[in-house]
């Protein structure tokens, strides 16, 4: 089938961040995106899980697929936002079809 | 002394300390035993709905009290006063930068509500009657501290966030405030009546509902423990233990001065005493994210929420008694 | 009409209706208020375990009325026959496509099992006793506005997926149907030993469970409200207003020619006026999915479920009280 | 004879077995009926600290018995022992690899807790009293199997990972002993005073948590017995409903040993004759991840469970009365 | 380690289509996926989260491993179901251990 | 933005699994990853979900970034885990920002 080029962003970052991640996204003009829970992690700041937790945190992964010309319009705004924060950005190469949803 | 150690015993004994104690065994031991997120909130939800509820049908009962706003006003001074102690005691009992202490000190100006609901149901143990806005009180205090520390924060040249107006609708709406000053309005409004209906519900099963859930707060405690090797130095640890006493002696002035009774006075003990797990961590996250996590989820859960279940509660209590009407 | 008002102000004032207004408002408020939703789900279950094995054992107490087959039927073909006036009514009074049209008029013809819940528990209060199998007449009003919803989409040219067999197991196999039939054979079955052995557990703290739920079914509305900006005109919200009195109308008359009693015919009412978003939403989404979901979602949960709630149970109530046996 | 069938037929009209028949019935039609994890899991928590404490309760009321120890000890021979039983039965009856027949016999060993629960509950329906510390048995009797098991499995040149630890620890810690072990030294402790605190929480609505909780468990067996096609040929069949009969004798035989009361024979045999399907599985992924888990589950879950549930408790109850004090 | 070419394949749709698409899937000789979690997201459609809805309901991002060859016959399958509803679809290149399992 | 070549790694494992599998990537020097949960899935040990499940069990699934220099080790470190164990393991090359993290 026909799949057109796209950029596939996926960003994880502390929970009560989320609203104002999304937020930052839907100014710089990212047209989708899906929220993913997570279980636990590890990184710089050490091991954790949502079993030692009380009350709303942990972290949820957000996902993009967005056309690549709008990458860096991405990665400047999630920048913003995550920068003094914990978490992490990684993106890959991807394709989709129905590109005009895009 | 002895009767506080007469009522620390009996404290000690009862389901609901053991059932805290045994989650922080199995958790400290690495048993998977876990409670599910869903159900811990669950109940504390129930928990929170309950207490408030009680609180509005025992104000409907009495008469709206002149010193319902005298008390609030009282927990928002505590609230606001008490991390700049803390902040102070910090500074001299450990090495924590400004912006760690100053995290650390809006935890304990803020309250614990969980230390609330198992005093309120220790008072009930002894005997003893609270008046019903103790709640309202409660939800009162659980903001200013996190103004307080934020600025102690930036004073000391740390980098806090501005305070955006999402911030403040997190803080000032957050899931507890709202749970308690709603039920709290709701059994106000409907009274005895609406008690009838639901009582069932909300009183008879409380206390066992308390035990699990503080079965789950002693495994969270302890995985807490578990992961914070190395964050307690003995300094920090001493103030996770001092803090709640220095606290409760702010809340005793207060409570005198407003002339609660004996039961109203143990609470504001208590609510001063204690230090928040759920909604300043979740504000510190946002507001002050370069401060450790670790250190002050350790204290206050895992430090100064044990010391106060099991020592400091009943010590409030019979001190309350002793001073109180 | 004076006595609608005193019942209706009398509902109002209950926890459960409070509780309702609470979850609203809290929403629209933004508050981060959530209840899990493993918990919400935890609850209905609950609800409709215990709504339908009272039921059961109310039959089996009464023995079996000859009625129950007629009111069966009266059911499935009111639940036939109602979107064919929604559908009317929308095209007449808003300017939705022919797809979205039959979608919310599926669901006004469905039913909605809070709503009866809610409308038992009212009458309980009233001191009025309905027909126990009128939990089976609720199971059976599900589906077949689904049938008639699909019939009218397709007929307007609309794109409905065929029915295969999938959906339709789907359809009428869905939980509450299979829980509440379950129970109420159960019940049926099992009689007043079965109830004595776990009435603590579904009677006694019925009304507080249902008040946490409709707390949570307050979150959801406000929070479908907040996102539906834009989706309501002043005719679609007309409808949500109007559409539950000409449902209970057809209930009205269904039970009067069914000759139920006072508390049958005004859940019959509430049954005939109430409108589906569990079931019947998921049904669209895979039978109609170029329905909007937002509109049939905004007007079913954030307008005729809080009308039936607050205005439409009372109403129907006294109507059944005035009228009935 | 007649007694066991008249016991039984009283059994399968309680709620209890007609919603674990109402479980089976939705999964095996395909109904999307499910209740979620966390519920399922609160509950099951709810019951095993309920009947732990009851247990302790007890034994703090009637004082320590001496035949605790011995009763342990009896617990855990059988449940090293019985393993070697149901793998010799299987090599007979069937052609399983000694692998998938060692993690058969695993379970077999250990026990199904909810067994034990629902078996208490029929013990109390039928007038009997059985010695608290069974709960204390029941635990000491989930993990001996599953060493018996990797004995068999590498004797038999299997390929069973080496008990690391971390195994040890997660079996010995899991989840369901702790909450077992636990409660009951909770219970042994408050006794009474403690019991009075939270009755209303722990007893009154045990047998309707219950009722929710089969409901759950006759959804995930029929679940489990429709993705099992193929699993089960006739001689594994034949084997998930003689190897309950068999455990359930050596049951007798210890029990009568020990000099237990008619209620601690019938638990006895509830304990030995059920099957694990929380603990043991998820060690044998683990220790054993080359044995087939639809086997070992299909046969716990969906054969011997529903044939305990239904015959195998209401037969021991009257083989316990016809034989014990 | 040996490792061998794949393509990733996610899938994200409503979830009272999951089983509509795993038995697509299945028929189409795909071998394996999983079903994952989503708590919210936002697209053409607008916001949504899994706090906003009552009964079954939301999202599930399916994602498959599969050989680059069988692609076309995934993509081609998925999109039937998905066609006229909401989601998204979105592949990329990676690699695999044990191609014998794919 | 400035972005750097990484490594995106995917597994799926069965539950009582996850801490043996975390424990190895620790020790093989990994220093990040995140856990989600998994609903339900199919491979050649057939259909699952997490309903037909009682106690603790089901899957999740492990997503780690590294250094392309660190896939190796990692891979080793993760194989010999779920060598006997069902389960996946998949690869994509990905950017991160902030490459001192990884
Ligand atoms: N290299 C990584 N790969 C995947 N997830 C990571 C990685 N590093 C960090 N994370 C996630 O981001 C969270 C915070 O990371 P950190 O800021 O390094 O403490 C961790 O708990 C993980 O969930
Ligand atoms: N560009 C995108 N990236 C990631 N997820 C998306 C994207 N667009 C849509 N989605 C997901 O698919 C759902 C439905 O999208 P839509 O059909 O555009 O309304 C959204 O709620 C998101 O969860
Ligand atoms: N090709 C695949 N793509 C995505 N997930 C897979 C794939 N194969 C297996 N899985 C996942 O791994 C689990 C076990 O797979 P298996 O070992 O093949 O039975 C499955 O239930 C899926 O969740
Ligand atoms: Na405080
Ligand atoms: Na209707
Ligand atoms: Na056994």
């Amino acid at each position: 089938m026909q799949t057109h080029k796209a950029k596939r962003v996926e960003i994880i970052i502390e929970a009560p961040m989320e609203s104002r991640l999304t937020a930052a996204l839907e100014k710089a003009g990212v047209t989708g995106f899906t929220v993913l829970p997570v279980l636990g992690g590890s990184g710089r700041s050490g091991r954790w899980s949502r079993e030692g937790q009380v009350g709303r945190s942990g972290m949820v992964a957000v996902v993009c697929l967005i056309r690549p010309e709008r990458l860096d319009a991405l990665l400047e705004a999630a920048f913003t936002v995550v920068e003094r924060h914990i978490g992490v950005i990684g993106v890959t190469d991807a394709e989709v079809l129905r590109a005009e949803r895009f | 002394m002895q009767d506080i150690l007469a009522l620390a015993s009996a404290n000690l004994l009862t389901p609901m300390i053991l059932c805290f104690a045994l989650g922080l065994v199995a958790a400290l031991a690495r048993s998977e035993l876990t409670i599910p997120e869903a159900v811990a909130k669950g109940m504390s939800i129930y928990l929170l709905f309950s207490i408030g509820f009680k609180g509005g049908v025992s104000v409907a009962d009495h008469g709206l009290d002149a010193r319902l706003v005298a008390a609030l006003a009282a927990g928002v001074v505590l609230s606001f006063v008490i991390p700049f102690a803390a902040f102070a005691l910090l500074k001299v009992m450990t090495r924590l930068s400004a912006t760690d202490a100053a995290a650390v000190a809006a935890h304990y100006g803020s309250i614990s509500i969980v230390t609330f609901v198992t005093g309120s149901s220790v008072l009930q143990g002894a005997g003893l009657v609270a008046e019903g806005y103790m709640v309202a009180v409660a939800a009162a205090m659980e903001a200013p501290a996190i103004i307080s520390a934020l600025y102690l924060a930036s004073r000391s040249g740390g980098q806090a966030e501005k305070m955006d107006a999402d911030l403040w609708r997190e803080i000032l709406l957050n899931g507890s405030i709202v749970l308690l000053v709603g039920s709290f309005l709701i059994g106000l409004v409907t009274g005895e009546p609406g008690m009838a209906r639901i009582e069932a519900f909300i009183v008879a099963p409380f206390q066992g509902v308390l035990c699990l859930f503080l079965l789950d707060m002693g495994l969270v405690a302890g995985r807490g423990m578990r992961n914070a090797k190395g964050v307690l130095t003995a300094g920090v640890l001493a103030f996770g233990l001092l803090m709640p006493v220095v606290g409760a002696g702010f809340g005793l002035a207060a409570g005198m001065l407003l002339g609660l009774s004996a039961g109203g006075l143990a609470l504001m003990m208590v609510l001063a005493g204690s230090a928040s797990y759920i909604a300043v961590p979740a504000a510190m996250r946002v507001a002050l994210p370069d401060a450790n996590p670790s250190i002050y989820l350790t204290l206050s859960l895992g430090v100064t929420f044990p010391f106060n279940l099991v020592l400091g509660i009943p010590a409030w209590v019979a001190v309350a008694q002793a001073v109180g009407g």
